[in-house]
């Protein structure tokens, strides 16, 4: 317990001491963050032997009821990989020049964990809540600001995440309405009648919007593309990818009990968040908005997972949700350390780094194999999981059961797309002639690359050792065990893992027939277009043939699809017809006034 | 009842003149004489057939006085309406030497 | 009683709509004048000695301090076209006029005519005030005595409104830097 | 008798709010404010009799003293002068 | 009895100065008729109530307002008849002589 | 001097509106002339030697009766005017010459001939009264001028003067 | 010619303190007869105010004027409370009693602290009023630009 | 202690008057006699706070206590709602003051602005205090005339057509005010607030009973600013000088506006379902509109009055629900929940709020504009303003741990509870809206690229100025703490319970 309490308190107080020192004492500060990380991680590898428990501190009366936490195998599993994510991006942050241009990047980066260590560790809903929201600040604290674009990224992300924290206000408020009481292993609900449906749908959004799904995802995209790659790494892709999915397996499997009903809402959520995302990565020119539609892709098949429901979805789910991290993870950080050894953001601009940068290379070869699903990396292994997950799911007779086939081809369909997109941008960086304007470009420092590595080993480690070692050992405990045989036998599994494969290499080539016909893109390294944003241009050409996708893809750059420019619009629009009445002629207002009163009157009599 | 409801139609004059005059002048009078017509409702109220004046004659017998609290209020208010008219006029000459109009519809920079 | 003052109100009434719709706004403020006069007659009737005083010397302040503005700026009331601006406020406040007078009507049906007024609060005011407050003038025994907290706040009133005037009306708002 | 003449006195004031509204020059309207400030004292001197409360005549007076303000701001007025020149 | 006449009186004067006041032609007659006829009959209202309360202190007091109300009718009539001269308010079509056109100039 | 002057005008007013001899109305009424003499000297008239001469409150009771006389007159004389159907008037404005030096005693001969029939004091300009007259019976100076002012100057003279 | 007409200076003069004395006698009767402080109080200003009105800005330091009637206001405010505050410290406790001797009623000296209510709130009322006067009659803005 | 309770007035009052007098002789007397003045009634006011304890205490102005079984005189009632209102006002004052001692040096006047100052103070002091329903017009005539000169303090052109506006609308709210004390009047013969529940109380008649509460509505609801009576306001606010602002939206529109409302239709009147729609509706209305209209402006004062508007539609709504659960019967804790919102949220909206206005006029102090437009990048060169706007902005639009989320949290909570989802909906979606138009403020401000050369030479504010702001934003997260029931307990709770027990106001009164 009192392990619990301090990996909690010690970041966040350490954090608050941070903000006092001098913005000279970088380097102490890095050292503090990291041995504090090495503390919070020696403490959650020990939490995680330890027992299951519900407890609260005892010096306060109301502390059950206010402010009680839980340890089980979720949370500790969650504990355990936070600690080793933020280890490794606090180590690469060190060398990384825009993290450390941020003021109190560092104590913003430990509060951060401490309340993410809260937010895993929190029973008490309104407890997790606090701490969740904090997340929020962090979040946006983190991206610098300093220009229209990131600053407008800032903005967004915080609106929308603040805006999921207050939906979720109204479902903590029905939930503690219904049931009495806000800790969530009292609570069990049934999605049976309507307002227990929509306290389970707002406590959905939550999870959604901090694990980036359709379609509260948008500000993941912008914030990958304007944040420091550390921040991206550390929150959208590890931390906040956690955390949401965390949330949403506390959702569907302790806080509410899914109906059918809901469990077709989460699978249509799942397969449309692949879809969407993964065909927006691929007209992306800017490689760490790409990574960003990417890592709201690959949330669609950890919701697919938690929607399944069976034990097997569950585990893949959590499966997946780690090796994302971990691939998405690394892939920032590569991608922050050829941003920050190139100084570009446009995949047009690059090509041709392998031989510069050997060891980016390679471990972002490993990330894109394994972010594409293929054998033996770890990504494969939880869709494989996944897949099979789905064709189990089949054997059901409720409605979403019978659509089997369609979240299957979808998912596959994804992981196809994923693959494509993926060529292109390993391509587009890494191989090819190298541009003269990056010609004089070295690897990353160890303290940069290493980590890299680790996750790069993590990746193959979880892969090959997926179904054998670490599903047993690790989500096994959390989600059931459960056995890999299905009536489809895992070679139909693999089957399909192949299809994708195929698939994904000819969409890759459809794409680009244009471009190696006409200029020899960027996958040729040859010189540039002077048209902007001419690779996603040349893409839609291809797709012209496709009108409907061209015409999807105007629409998702006017930003037709973004909830967030939606409602801003709507709003805007309203308010301003409030404006327009404000005329600023005192007749009107003194009218307003009496018509107001006569108004009052009416309704009052009658 | 009809003198009250006279009072509330001088009141109802006060407010059309607010409502529609454009000259801020013209606003402040119309003010004044809402104000006058709630202080002549309020006297009305008090008053009491065939009450004096409330000033004791000391010699004479105990007798029936008007009220004389909605007196005191109105007092109150009339000097509060004193210090309103004050202050708009100082603001409406004011807005004259910045604006060079009376005119409260071309007076209008906050808006929206 | 009633039937005097309701026609003086009606003279009052006469009066305030050409104080409003003067042509001059110096003939307005005389108009105004004479109505506030009105209302000083009224207050002699209804046995208000004290309100009639002060009534007269406020609006006769009030009437200086008016001419004192329209004396500095203009005295032209402004020459206003018949838009369709005013027509839709018209209409609009004479609708409101029309619910206002109506609400109005209802809500005092069944109030104490007028002359059969009693006493709650006030009764303390005028029985025996003389012994308690030592004024025979009741008025001032309420003003001064029982309510000299009110009196207090009013006699701020006005000296925040000298302040406040001889604020917004000093030479200049920002020291020149 | 005396209620009957104070009622003629009222109606006379009723004279002078007729020349404030009719005009047609300024000065016929600050005249018309003049008189009725006058006529008024006679209402108050009368009302002193019918009530038979001397304090009225206070009243009165004021109204003369006040009313001689207020006309000699009119006319300052009328002269072109602003009010302290 | 002799206040009532004297108040009779005086409200008989009050009634022809506001005769004049609406009857007559141009600013300046009317302010010659009216303040003249209304401070007669309103001090001789006020002689009224001096008899009325006699040499008491309410009979004196209105025997202090006449000559208040002297000065001031007097002297508002001379103002407001300066006043309207120089603010250019023409005399009606009856006058016959301007003495004080070349004075003012 | 004219502190004293202004004190006991003030005290006199006092003890007229009050009327009442008590020690209390005493002390209130010289204290709030002390006040007004202190406050209000320096707009008093300057030269307060005549308010101690008796002769001349002798003419002023004298100039009393006359002028109410001419008062009267002057009512009886607007009624006819007013009342006739005709409306007889013949209005202007007239200078008359002015005798009195003291701008007090001018001050007073205006206000006097404002009271009186037909006339209405306009301006003193120099040594010229402006007189606006209902009636323009004569345009002769001298003549005008005497029915004017004639009546009333040789009182204020030995009055004001 | 600064001012009005000679006539009405004339009579101003002599007026003017008749007025101020009538100023202070309807305030200090202000417990007997109708009135009190705030007619009393707005009819002192207007003593002023016809000075001003007659003779013009020049013949009184209207600026000097304006601090003082400012100034005194204060003081008189002030004194309204500190009497309202002199009975919380006298012993009784109570905001705003009467703490002095009722006397005989109808007197002049009678109502206990009422009549000192009514001066210093008539002199109050004097000093703004004046002051809004003055505020308004003599400040102009400084020409802007 | 009893003796105190007048004080709250006299004491700003006789510092108002002090600085008049020897403003002009003493130098600097006016920027050491304020704060201290304010410090005093603070720390008065935490006193009877702490001493309080839930009890309530009338204090009998004159020692007309009255007999018969009505009151005579004025009493002033001190209870747990009052006292709460008491500290708040003063504490703002206090910091909106000290704010000024630099704020204000670069006006005219300055001795004029601090008596004005103490002026406004006594005025909110008197009104809440007050029991009687005249004496409390009284004194928000004294507040609101003061604040008509402070808006117009800067006589410029804007602050002059805003203070006109203000003025206009505020005097015919006074008029509607006016009009309602005199019916009040009328019927009950009393205008003590206690008494007159107790008249009323035995003769309803339903006209004009809803006539007299629409006119306390308009009236009161025009000071309050909602809408439709709130034009005024964004006008009055913008303008006026950035701690006058904080003042007015910080305290000025709760202390006049709606503790009046709140204390009336608890306390005076007898609850009617109609009226309660009403106000709810009134609520919902201006926080919807509130927040749109704040969405849109570019002038950050401007956004912020608007967000007032918003903000107080919230306290309005809860107390509005309140009355609906009260009138309900059965489910008294969410009564008692959304009353301690509304009370929660009115205490830190005045902490916030002034925060942000403050903010708006370090802002203003060093770049002079209002225009989010013409700034840009202003971390990095004005830190403590920064930081500070940051915290009041995450406060406002509920982000926990501020003060705000805590606040909005037991609102939506109590809308839940008694089953108003559609409110708790749009209590959630204008909460949305308030992050997005705070947001846009940081970003605009303190985010993006510096605007232009002059923005990079830049200073912070001087120390009265932040530590004024760093004061508030602390006060912003120890706020939080109100949040935690046994805290609540005794820090709301009596306020909380004043309402609860509405009946209680007129009958412990009337025993006296
Ligand atoms: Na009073
Ligand atoms: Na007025």
């Amino acid at each position: 317990m009192t392990q619990a309490i301090q990996i909690i308190a010690v970041p966040v107080l350490i954090g608050i001491l941070l903000f006092l020192l001098p913005s000279a004492f970088r380097l102490i500060k890095a050292i503090i963050t990291i041995g504090v990380i090495l503390f919070t991680g020696y403490l959650a590898i020990s939490l995680f032997g330890s027992e299951d428990l519900v407890f609260s501190p005892d010096y306060w009366a109301e502390a059950e009821k206010y402010c009680s936490f839980s340890l089980d195998g979720l949370s500790k599993l969650i504990l355990l990989f936070m600690s080793l994510f933020s280890l490794l991006v606090a180590i690469y942050s060190v060398n990384y020049k825009a993290a450390g241009a941020m003021r109190n990047y560092h104590a913003w980066f430990l509060i951060t964990l401490g309340f993410s260590y809260g937010a895993v560790l929190a029973n008490n809903l309104l407890l997790f809540l606090i701490c969740w929201g904090i997340l929020g600040i962090s979040l946006y604290r983190l991206v610098h600001g300093k220009d229209e674009k990131s600053s407008a990224a800032a903005k967004k992300t915080l609106v929308l995440i603040g805006a999921s924290d207050g939906i979720m206000i109204l479902g903590i408020a029905i939930i503690w309405r219904v049931t009495g009481t806000l800790n969530m292993d009292e609570i069990a609900l049934p999605t049976s009648d309507l307002v227990r449906t929509v306290a389970c749908l707002s406590l959905l959004v939550g999870s959604f919007t901090k694990a980036g799904a359709f379609p509260f995802h948008t500000w993941v995209p912008d914030y990958s593309e304007s944040a420091p790659a550390t921040s991206s790494a550390y929150l959208p892709a590890s931390l906040d990818k956690l955390l949401g999915i965390y949330f949403l397996a506390r959702i569907t499997t302790q806080l509410f009990v899914i109906g059918d009903w809901m469990r077709f809402v989460l699978l249509t959520i799942g397969v449309v968040t692949i879809i969407t995302a993964v065909m927006m990565a691929l007209v992306q020119h800017n490689y760490k908005r790409l990574l960003g539609f990417h890592a709201v892709s690959q949330v669609g098949y950890m919701i697919l997972g938690f929607g399944l429901g069976s034990m097997i979805g569950i585990a893949a789910g959590l499966f997946h949700m780690i090796n994302h991290a971990t691939y998405k993870c690394g892939l920032f950080l590569a991608a922050g350390a050829v941003e920050q050894q190139s100084g570009k953001e446009e995949l047009e601009d690059l090509g041709g780094l392998s031989r510069a940068m050997p060891l980016t290379f390679f471990a972002t070869l490993v990330f894109a194999l394994s972010i594409s699903g293929i054998p033996p990396f770890n990504g494969f292994a939880s869709k494989w999981m996944i897949y099979q997950g789905i064709i189990d799911f089949g054997q059901g007779t409720g409605i979403s059961n019978q659509l089997w086939i369609v979240w299957l081809g979808l998912a596959v369909l994804g992981s196809a797309l994923t693959l494509a997109s993926f060529i292109k941008y390993t391509g587009g960086i890494f191989l090819g002639r190298r541009q003269k304007t990056v010609s004089k470009i070295k690897e990353v420092s160890p303290v940069m690359w290493v980590p890299m590595l680790i996750l790069a080993l993590v990746c193959i480690g979880f892969g090959v050792f997926g179904s054998n070692l670490v599903v047993p050992k690790l989500f096994m405990p959390v989600a059931g065990t459960f056995e890999y045989t299905g009536t489809w036998a895992s070679s139909t599994v693999s089957v399909l893992v192949l299809v994708s494969i195929v698939l994904g290499l000819l969409i890759y080539l459809l794409g680009n027939v244009k471009n190696f016909r006409t200029s020899d893109s960027f996958v040729g390294g040859e010189k540039i277009q002077d048209e902007t944003s001419f690779s996603t241009l040349e893409f839609y050409k291809s797709l012209q043939e496709f009108k409907w996708l061209d015409v999807m893809y105007r629409r998702a750059q006017d930003r037709w699809f973004d909830l967030y420019d939606l409602s801003r619009q709507f709003i805007s629009w309203l308010g301003g017809i409030f404006s327009r009445l404000h005329t600023g002629v005192l007749h009107d207002y003194t009218l307003w006034v009496f018509a107001g009163l006569v108004i009052l009157l009416l309704l009052l009599i009658t | 009842m009809t003198v009250y409801l006279l009072c509330f139609v001088l009141f109802l004059v006060g407010l059309y003149g607010v409502i529609t005059r454009r000259n801020l002048i013209k606003i402040a009078i119309s003010l004044s004489i809402m104000e006058f017509s709630i202080f002549l409702i309020l006297v009305l109220i008090g008053y009491i057939d065939n009450g004096l004046a409330p000033i004791v004659d000391p010699g004479s017998n105990a007798q029936v006085y008007v009220d004389p609290l909605p007196q005191a209020m109105v007092l109150t208010a009339i000097v509060i309406g004193l210090a309103t008219t004050a202050m708009l006029m100082a603001i409406a000459i004011r807005l004259y030497r910045k604006y060079k109009t009376f005119d409260i519809r071309e007076i209008k920079n906050l808006r929206g | 009683m009633e039937l005097t003052i309701s026609i003086i109100l009606g003279f009052m009434i006469i009066g305030a709509i050409y104080a409003i719709h003067a042509k001059d706004l110096l003939s307005a403020v005389i108009a105004m004048g004479i109505v506030g006069y009105g209302l000083v007659i009224c207050f002699l009737l209804l046995k208000a000695p004290d309100l009639a005083i002060v009534q007269i010397v406020i609006e006769t302040i009030t009437l200086v301090i008016m001419v004192a503005v329209v004396l500095d700026s203009t005295r032209k009331e402004l020459e206003l076209p018949f838009d369709r601006k005013s027509l839709v406020n018209m209409v609009t406040g004479f609708v409101i006029f029309a619910g206002l007078f109506y609400f109005f009507l209802h809500a005092i049906e069944h109030l104490d005519p007028l002359g059969m007024h009693s006493l709650r609060m006030a009764e303390p005011y005028v029985n025996g005030a003389v012994e308690l407050t030592g004024s025979i003038n009741l008025v001032t025994g309420v003003l001064f005595d029982f309510r000299a907290y009110d009196t207090l706040g009013e006699a701020v009133i006005l000296y925040t409104a000298a302040l406040g005037a001889l604020t917004l009306l000093r030479m200049k708002g920002k020291k020149t830097v | 008798m005396l209620a009957f003449l104070l009622y003629i006195q009222m109606a006379l004031a009723a004279f002078c709010l007729f020349r404030v509204i009719r005009g047609p020059s300024i000065a016929d309207r600050m005249v018309g404010l003049d008189i009725f400030g006058i006529l008024v004292v006679g209402i108050c001197a009368i009302l002193c009799i019918q009530t038979q409360r001397s304090f009225i005549l206070d009243i009165g007076i004021t109204w003369i003293i006040l009313s001689f303000i207020g006309t000699l701001t009119l006319a300052k007025y009328l002269s072109g002068k602003k009010l302290n020149e | 009895m002799v206040s009532t006449i004297f108040i009779s009186v005086g409200v008989l004067f009050n009634l022809f100065g506001c005769i004049g006041l609406i009857r007559l032609p141009d600013v300046y007659n009317r302010l010659q008729s009216a303040t003249k006829c209304v401070t007669l009959g309103t001090c001789s209202i006020l002689v009224g109530v001096a008899f009325h309360f006699g040499l008491i202190d309410a009979g004196v007091k209105a025997l202090i307002a006449i000559p208040l109300l002297f000065f001031s009718a007097t002297v508002a009539a001379h103002a407001l008849v300066r006043g309207a001269y120089h603010a250019g308010i023409k005399m009606g079509d009856k006058s016959v002589k301007d003495d004080y056109k070349d004075a003012v100039k | 001097m004219r502190y004293l002057a202004l004190f006991i005008l003030s005290f006199v007013f006092w003890m007229l509106l009050t009327f009442d001899l008590s020690v209390a109305n005493l002390v209130a009424g010289g204290a709030a002339a002390l006040v007004t003499s202190l406050l209000f000297t320096k707009y008093f008239f300057h030269k307060v030697v005549k308010f101690i001469q008796p002769v001349r409150y002798f003419w002023f009771l004298v100039y009393l009766v006359i002028f109410t006389w001419e008062c009267i007159k002057a009512n009886f004389d607007v009624a006819y005017r007013v009342l006739h159907p005709a409306m007889p008037i013949k209005p202007g404005i007239v200078k008359v010459k002015l005798e009195l030096k003291s701008d007090f005693a001018r001050a007073m001969l205006a206000n006097s001939i404002t009271m009186t029939p037909g006339t209405i004091s306009v301006d003193i300009i120099d040594d010229v009264l402006y007189v606006h007259w209902i009636y323009v019976s004569s345009e002769d100076p001298e003549i005008y001028s005497r029915k004017i002012a004639g009546k009333f100057e040789k009182y204020i003279k030995k009055i004001f003067e | 010619m600064e001012g009005m007409s000679t006539i009405v200076k004339k009579v101003s003069q002599l007026v003017a303190g008749i007025i101020f004395m009538y100023g202070i006698y309807i305030i200090l009767h202000g417990h007997l007869t109708p009135g009190g402080g705030f007619a009393g109080g707005a009819i002192i200003a207007g003593a002023f105010i016809l000075l001003i009105l007659a003779f013009g800005s020049s013949a009184l330091n209207l600026k000097k004027e304006v601090a003082g009637s400012s100034n005194t206001e204060s003081v008189a405010i002030l004194m309204v409370v500190i009497l309202a505050i002199m009975s919380l410290l006298m012993g009784i406790k109570v905001f705003f009693t009467n703490f002095l001797p009722k006397g005989e009623p109808g007197t002049l000296l009678s109502a206990g602290v009422i009549p000192l209510y009514n001066i210093f709130i008539g002199i109050e009322v004097a000093g703004a009023i004046l002051t809004i006067f003055l505020a308004l009659v003599i400040f102009k803005e400084e020409s802007s630009k | 202690m009893d003796a105190l309770i007048p004080l709250f007035v006299a004491i700003p009052l006789i510092s108002a008057f002090l600085i008049i007098i020897l403003g002009k002789l003493v130098k600097g007397f006016h920027r050491f006699l304020a704060p201290l003045t304010l410090l005093v009634l603070l720390i008065m006011a935490l006193y009877e706070f702490t001493s309080l304890g839930g009890t309530s205490h009338t204090y009998a102005m004159g020692g007309w206590i009255g007999d018969g079984g009505f009151p005579v005189g004025i009493f002033l009632v001190l209870d747990g709602f009052s006292v709460l209102m008491l500290c708040i006002i003063n504490l703002i004052g206090l910091v909106a003051l000290f704010y000024s001692l630099s704020y204000i040096a670069k006006y005219t006047a300055e001795a004029n602005y601090y008596a004005l100052f103490c002026l406004i103070v006594a005025g909110m002091n008197g009104v809440v205090l007050s029991g009687d329903l005249f004496n409390l017009f009284v004194f928000l005539e004294v507040s609101v005339i003061s604040s008509y000169a402070l808006v117009a303090f800067g006589v410029g052109k804007t602050e002059l057509e805003a203070s006109f506006k203000y003025q206009v609308l505020g005097g015919l709210a006074s008029m509607l005010i006016l009009l309602a004390i005199s019916l009040i009047y009328w019927k009950t013969k009393t205008v003590n607030i206690a008494d007159i529940r107790n008249v009323l109380d035995a003769g309803y008649s339903k006209s004009f009973y809803v006539f007299v509460q629409v006119l306390l509505i308009s009236g009161f609801g025009l000071k309050a600013a909602i809408i439709p009576f709130h034009a005024w306001l964004p006008d009055a606010h913008s303008s006026a000088p950035s701690p006058i602002s904080a003042m007015l939206s910080g305290v000025l529109i709760k202390a006049v506006g709606i503790y009046v409302l709140i204390r009336l239709f608890f306390n005076m009147f007898v609850f009617s379902h109609e009226i309660a729609m009403v106000i709810t509706s009134l609520g919902v209305i201006s926080m919807v509109v509130g927040s749109l209209l704040a969405l849109i402006q570019w002038d950050v004062k401007r956004l912020l009055a608007y967000s007032s508007i918003s903000q107080m539609g919230y306290v309005v709504m809860a107390f509005g629900m309140g009355i609906l659960l009260l009138l309900k019967g059965d489910n008294e804790p969410a009564a008692i929940l959304a009353i301690g919102g509304g009370i929660y949220h009115m205490i830190n909206h005045a902490v916030f709020k002034g925060l942000l206005f403050l903010n708006a006029g370090s802002l203003e102090y060093r770049l002079d504009t209002r225009n989010l437009k013409e700034m840009g990048g202003l971390s990095k060169a004005m830190p403590v303003t920064s930081t500070t706007s940051f915290m009041a902005s995450m406060s406002i639009s509920g982000i926990p741990p501020f003060n705000g989320f805590f606040s909005k949290l037991i609102i939506i909570v109590a809308a839940i509870n008694g089953r108003f989802y559609l409110l708790a909906t749009l209590a959630v979606i204008v909460s949305i809206i308030t992050l997005a138009y705070f947001l846009k403020f940081q970003r605009f401000a303190f985010f993006n690229k510096a605007a232009g050369k002059a923005v990079q030479k830049i200073k912070e504010v001087p120390f009265p100025m932040s530590f004024s702001m760093i004061f508030l934003a602390v006060l912003c997260l120890a706020l939080s703490l109100l949040a935690i029931p046994s805290v609540s307990e005794t820090v709301l709770r009596p306020a909380i319970d004043v309402l609860i027990q509405f009946e209680l106001y007129s009958t412990t009164l009337i025993g006296i």
